[in-house]
């Protein structure tokens, strides 16, 4: 179990780094997909198994499909840099994010009362998953629904506006 | 209804997947090499030379009418000479180009001496494609037997014809001399 | 080969046009030849047919050949169909000697003419489901049919497609003993065949969504494109030519010319399903009247015994008959000579792919594949 | 012929053996490994036993697959399909595997090389995966998760983008046109393949499909009520186009754009497609008997028989497709899915949900009801324009 | 000897900067959402660690991320339908480019 955490996260940051360095677009997403997975496969370690299905299901199903589409679109397949006068700028990403890391890596430092790993295998049914959504959850469940469908008229809206006119 | 038509066709395709197992004519195809389909008797495949008892005697004089009248010019014919130098009545070489010859059987038709005919061998595979497909006399001729095993009611007829032939020019040439007669055989 | 061509619209989500040569090399495209296809996503923009791949020079060589020695080379002309092709060419220069051809030889015309149409026919209907995408079922149900018409071929003329059994005046052989009514029996044997792909193809919902509406050929620019055949007849355009010249003795026959209405793919498909039902009454007329006769006539007979030196009178003539593909015929120019001075074969396939780009405009990749199949054309014709 | 003493709880007995018989096969070689190995291992060793059995019946079935499919539509078309290799061409999968191994494998000279070669890997490990979710026999599947078919959806879902990968990898026009199918075809279809099997979760309150077959002791299939049905002929349509198969082969239509997503590839990297299509059909067949025919649950034969027999019933009636219909076009195929197959089966969740709190009768009557009135509508909507179904033809003089 | 809570929180934070990383410095637009959708995760991941180390009985957790991946997919769908429609008007996804309003 130890050694199956260290492997999946060391997996999960290579491929992010990867993810987010790699000139072709196409590897781009391919990395990314990897660190969907990768994550997906942390929630199975925590126990949470609906949500490691349901992030394949969504994140590798549609949301990589969607980008490679959206890359295949836009055909600048290897991003041409150009990186003549902006330089410092990519020095600039990485002393911010350094940045926030230190931040982010002292706050957790700095808690000492973190809580310690109470119960070895307790798992929640599905079940219970479904019943809390329904009650406890119900307003935001309806507001993400509301949420979905407006997501998807507007971008059919702004993607087919171009197809109906030129047609 | 929508889908009936759809249904219909997939009860065609199981009839005739039973009908494999059942019935006797399901099955259309015939395995090759082991049952084979019976040939007919007209079929024509390559052209064969035919002789009466003697490799050596073909019936074939030489005459070229069938070289001259294959379209793709696929028979090359040299007359043979005797020993002075004389044209003698037999074909010295006679070769078909296996490659270009399409078996179209004219050659069959208008060959007046009954020399050549189409044979139903079809398993001619060669793995040389020069000089192996170039058929020679001696691989073309065949004995008049297998004319008549092969096609049995066209060589009644051609026998019968001969027969008659051969008396009508008995009965012409014998107020001639005998030994003009040998060269009809 | 990836010339893209850059549309001018407006600055819209501007996809290259996808230019495809569904070529030579291509599962469906029915022997050697190639479509220059333009396409925008999936709909055609522009078509461009090009031949030529299967040219075998037929008309020049038949110009130093006895007239009877490029008989055998009608037969690989449409090599679906080759007794039509022969009879036509027998036809045209019979047409130009003046040899008439006696009764029984004209039953015998008659009777191969409509076996080969029952022939072609299948194995159209079978390929045209190929290109569909049934896989293969169609084709070889029509070859179980096909293997038996051919087998009767192979015992009267002795090649099962190169038949090359037509003769100037008649035929070269008469029928076998036995032909007869081992025919009668494959004519009989032929309706339950046809309720059976009518059973599986006609009212077969896909078949009908995928064909019906695809392809439209209006009756005008069918008559202009001098399109002929079953391709016309579908269209709605009553023109078949064993009714108008009454070639040979098919005034004799009673029989219908099954006409569509919308002259779409499904159209064409059904009307040669019809077609093959007419076919069958004209083969059981001619078993009837079958009679006994000479199967040649005597200047036939003597020409075919030495063809390298017949002679046809100059002049020029054209013999044209109704192929199963459509009006086949035979333009010969003689000088008196024994090889013809001019020879021209009007090939029904290739006028009727002329018309090709016009049906497939603004359909599907698919569409162009099944149009291009329903109007059946064969490359050694087309090519020549 | 019986032996008289031979009593009828010996026959039931029997078979209790004969369908625990591989359970007790993994128990005796646990009870081995426990003795010897420490307690770790002992995790490890179990897993590898399934592991390494799922990894071998994978490709035996593909083989023997490919094998059924030539005899069945060689049968169809009046011939007798391969019986030369081996006694009824048995042998003739092992000649088609040794062929493929040993043909040249082209990379076209301006493919991808990564994505030329990454792609059948990626689109045979989802194909592989699923069969460790399907519950083979009594207490038989390799993996009880609690959420065993949203994971199954999931995993088939990431089949789409390794199609869409190889084909953009291989620079090709026709595997271009072909990937652009594939992924319409596969993303529209994935939404009425769920929502048919919705129904099943609805009526029996679990994901898991160990716990869904054991909601179908004995005969009381879920095919024998009217949703059931439906969903089982919506499902099993749905899963026809998940795994490309006619009439939905679009993706790799041979006669219009040559061999589709697959076109520039040969060899191993060729099998591997082909294996990756022959276990989705398998596995998506398999849970479709799971689903609704009850899986491994039969009166008499041991399970994993039961299992096997309706699967391969399914598997005969895609095969029977593939011997009989044409192709659908593009647009139709996508109006077929989103305008009948996904009405249809929400109109099927209604019906559970009658049928859940009706009384039987009134929920028969109406389930049947609903379900013939809605086909007959959409049946109507759907083809108002489109099929002309008899066309007059005139035949003149 | 079970994983401290502290290594998940470490593992998500670096993924967090990383894709701030990313979705700062890359020209294209496509691979900035990318990094926003990587930054997600990190949070997700978050969530469900927290989850899994109180004491479980709740699915606020769970739920959370829930909705967050619902929320995070309808992003992606409508961020790459203005990239398309951006991309459509300027020829190209580079950030830098698409700055001026009037075009």
């Amino acid at each position: 179990m130890i050694a199956a955490f260290y492997l999946i996260s060391v997996v999960l940051i290579v491929s992010a780094v990867l993810a987010v360095s790699l000139r072709n677009l196409i590897y781009c997403t391919l990395c990314a997909s990897v660190v969907f997975i990768s994550s997906a496969a942390l929630f199975f370690l925590l126990k949470a198994d609906f949500i490691g299905v349901v992030q394949i299901l969504i994140y590798v199903g549609a949301v990589a499909t969607l980008l490679l589409f959206a890359v295949m679109l836009t055909k600048n397949l290897v991003s041409r840099q150009y990186y003549v006068g902006q330089k410092r700028k990519w020095s600039y990403g990485i002393f911010t994010a350094s940045a926030v890391l230190w931040v982010l890596i002292g706050s957790i430092r700095s808690q000492t009362n973190l809580a310690e790993l109470v119960t070895a295998d307790h798992q929640l049914s599905v079940v219970s998953l479904g019943k809390e959504m329904l009650t406890a959850f119900l307003l935001p469940f309806e507001v993400a629904s509301l949420l979905l469908t407006a997501a998807m008229i507007g971008g059919i809206v702004i993607a087919l506006e171009e197809k109906k006119k030129s047609s | 209804m929508w889908g009936t038509g759809v249904l219909k066709g997939m009860a065609v395709t199981i009839k005739n997947f039973f009908d494999t197992y059942t019935s006797k004519n399901g099955i259309f195809t015939v395995e090759y090499p082991e049952k084979r389909l019976p040939e007919k008797e007209r079929f024509r495949n390559f052209p064969i030379l035919v002789y009466d008892e003697k490799p050596e005697e073909l019936r074939c004089v030489a005459c070229d009418i069938c070289a001259k009248e294959c379209p793709p010019k696929c028979i090359t014919i040299v007359k043979a000479k005797d020993a002075q130098g004389k044209p003698l009545k037999q074909p010295e070489v006679f070769d078909i180009d296996f490659t270009v010859c399409m078996n179209c059987g004219i050659c069959e038709e208008t060959c007046p001496f009954d020399a050549i005919y189409m044979d139903h061998e079809f398993e001619l595979a060669e793995y040389d494609r020069m000089d192996a497909l170039i058929y020679k006399k001696e691989r073309l001729s065949r004995p008049w037997t297998h004319f008549e095993k092969i096609r049995p009611t066209d060589a009644k007829e051609i026998n019968e014809r001969r027969a008659k032939d051969a008396t009508k020019t008995a009965a012409a040439v014998k107020p001639a001399p005998p030994q003009a007669s040998n060269q009809q055989t | 080969m990836t010339n893209t061509i850059e549309t001018q619209t407006r600055p819209s989500l501007s996809t290259q046009q996808l230019e495809v040569s569904i070529g030579p090399q291509h599962p469906s495209t029915h022997g050697v030849f190639r479509m220059n296809v333009v396409l925008d996503g999936e709909t055609i923009v522009k078509l461009k047919p090009v031949m030529g791949y299967l040219h075998r020079n037929h008309e020049q060589l038949a110009e130093n050949m006895s007239w009877l020695g490029s008989m055998p080379y009608t037969d690989r002309l449409d090599y679906f169909c080759s007794m039509t092709n022969n009879i036509a060419y027998a036809l045209a220069v019979e047409k130009l000697m003046g040899i008439d051809v006696p009764e029984r030889a004209q039953y015998i015309r008659v009777i191969m003419a409509e076996l080969t149409r029952l022939v072609n026919h299948t194995a159209l209907v079978g390929f045209l489901l190929n290109d569909l995408g049934a896989f293969f079922t169609p084709v070889l149900y029509a070859f179980r049919e096909r293997e038996k018409i051919l087998d009767l071929f192979e015992s009267v003329a002795g090649s099962r497609m190169m038949c090359n059994y037509m003769r100037f005046g008649g035929v070269k052989l008469d029928l076998p003993d036995g032909f007869v009514d081992c025919a009668k029996a494959i004519v009989d044997n032929y309706p339950p065949f046809l309720e059976e792909m009518e059973r599986l193809l006609t009212k077969n919902e896909i078949l009908m969504a995928r064909c019906q509406n695809v392809g439209i050929l209006l009756k005008d620019l069918a008559v202009n494109a001098s399109v002929t055949g079953p391709v016309l007849r579908a269209s709605g355009v009553n023109y078949d030519i064993r009714k108008i010249d009454k070639y040979g003795i098919y005034d004799r026959f009673d029989f219908k010319v099954p006409l569509g209405t919308v002259g779409d793919v499904y159209d064409r498909y059904y009307v040669r399903i019809l077609e093959m039902r007419e076919s069958l009454k004209i083969l059981r007329q001619a078993f009837k009247e079958l009679s006994a006769g000479p199967v040649i006539s005597q200047k036939g007979l003597i020409a075919a015994k030495s063809p390298r030196n017949m002679k046809v009178p100059a002049g020029d003539a054209y013999g044209r008959i109704e192929a199963p593909k459509g009006e086949l015929g035979f333009y010969i120019v003689s000088e008196g000579g024994t090889k013809p001075y001019r020879y021209h074969v009007r090939a029904p396939s290739f006028i009727n792919l002329t018309i090709l780009e016009d049906m497939c405009l603004g359909h599907k990749v698919a569409d162009a594949i099944i149009i291009l199949g329903s109007i059946d054309i064969v490359l050694g014709e087309v090519d020549r | 012929m019986l032996d008289p003493r031979f009593r009828g709880s010996d026959i039931k007995e029997c078979m209790e053996n004969l369908d625990q018989i591989f359970v007790q096969a993994k128990r005796t070689v646990m009870n081995l490994a426990e003795s010897v190995l420490p307690q770790p291992l002992v995790l490890l060793v179990s897993m590898l036993i399934s592991i390494g059995v799922i990894a071998a019946i994978g490709p035996v079935i593909m083989m023997y697959l490919t094998w059924l499919e030539r005899k069945v539509v060689g049968r169809i078309q009046n011939r007798i399909g391969p019986n030369r290799v081996g006694k009824f061409g048995l042998l003739q999968p092992i000649a088609d595997g040794i062929k493929m191994l040993t043909k040249e494998d082209i990379v076209p000279e301006g493919a991808d090389h990564i994505l030329h070669f990454l792609s059948p890997v990626l689109v045979v490990v989802p194909a592989l995966l699923v069969l460790g979710l399907l519950p083979w026999g009594r207490n038989m599947a390799a993996v009880d998760l609690q959420v065993g078919l949203l994971l199954f959806f999931a995993i088939t879902s990431t089949g789409t983008l390794s199609i869409f990968l190889g084909a953009w990898g291989s620079r090709n026009k026709f595997s271009l046109l072909g990937a652009l199918r594939a992924v319409a075809q596969l993303i529209s279809y994935e939404i009425p393949q769920v929502f048919s099997a919705v129904v099943v979760i609805m009526h029996t309150q679990t994901i898991s499909i160990v716990e869904i077959v054991n909601a179908q002791p004995g005969f009381n299939w879920f095919v024998f009520t009217p949703w059931g049905f439906t969903g089982l002929v919506l499902f099993y349509i749905a899963s026809v186009a998940e795994c490309n198969r006619t009439p939905f082969d679009l993706p790799e239509a041979e006669s219009e754009i040559v061999a589709g997503f697959h076109t520039e590839y040969s060899g191993m990297k060729f099998a591997l497609f082909y294996m990756a299509e022959f276990l989705q059909v398998f596995s998506l067949s398999a849970l479709a008997a799971a689903l609704f025919l009850g899986g491994w649950q039969g009166p008499f034969l041991p399970s994993w028989i039961w299992f096997f027999l309706k699967t391969y019933g399914l598997i005969f009636i895609m095969l029977w497709f593939r011997g009989t219909f044409p192709r659908l076009r593009v647009d139709q195929l996508m109006g077929f899915a989103w305008k009948f197959l996904l009405p249809m089966s929400m109109i099927n969740i209604v019906v559970v949900g009658i049928w859940t709190y009706a009384s039987p009768i009134v929920a028969w009557v109406l389930g049947i009801l609903i379900i013939a009135i809605s086909f007959g509508v959409l049946a109507k909507l759907n083809t108002r324009y489109h099929i002309e179904r008899n066309r007059k033809f005139i035949l003149a003089e | 000897m079970t994983i401290p809570l502290s290594h998940y929180l470490a593992v998500s934070a670096a993924l967090f900067s990383i894709g701030l990383f990313g979705a700062l410095t890359r020209r294209s637009a496509i691979i900035v959402l990318i990094g926003i959708e990587i930054m997600m995760n990190a949070a997700n991941l978050n969530l469900i660690a927290f989850w899994r180390y109180s004491d479980g009985t709740r699915a606020t957790g769970q739920l959370f991320t829930f909705f967050g991946i619902t929320i995070a997919a309808a992003e992606v769908a409508v961020g790459l339908a203005i990239v398309i429609s951006v991309y459509r008007l300027f020829q190209s996804t580079n950030v830098n480019e698409i700055s001026d309003m009037k075009k």
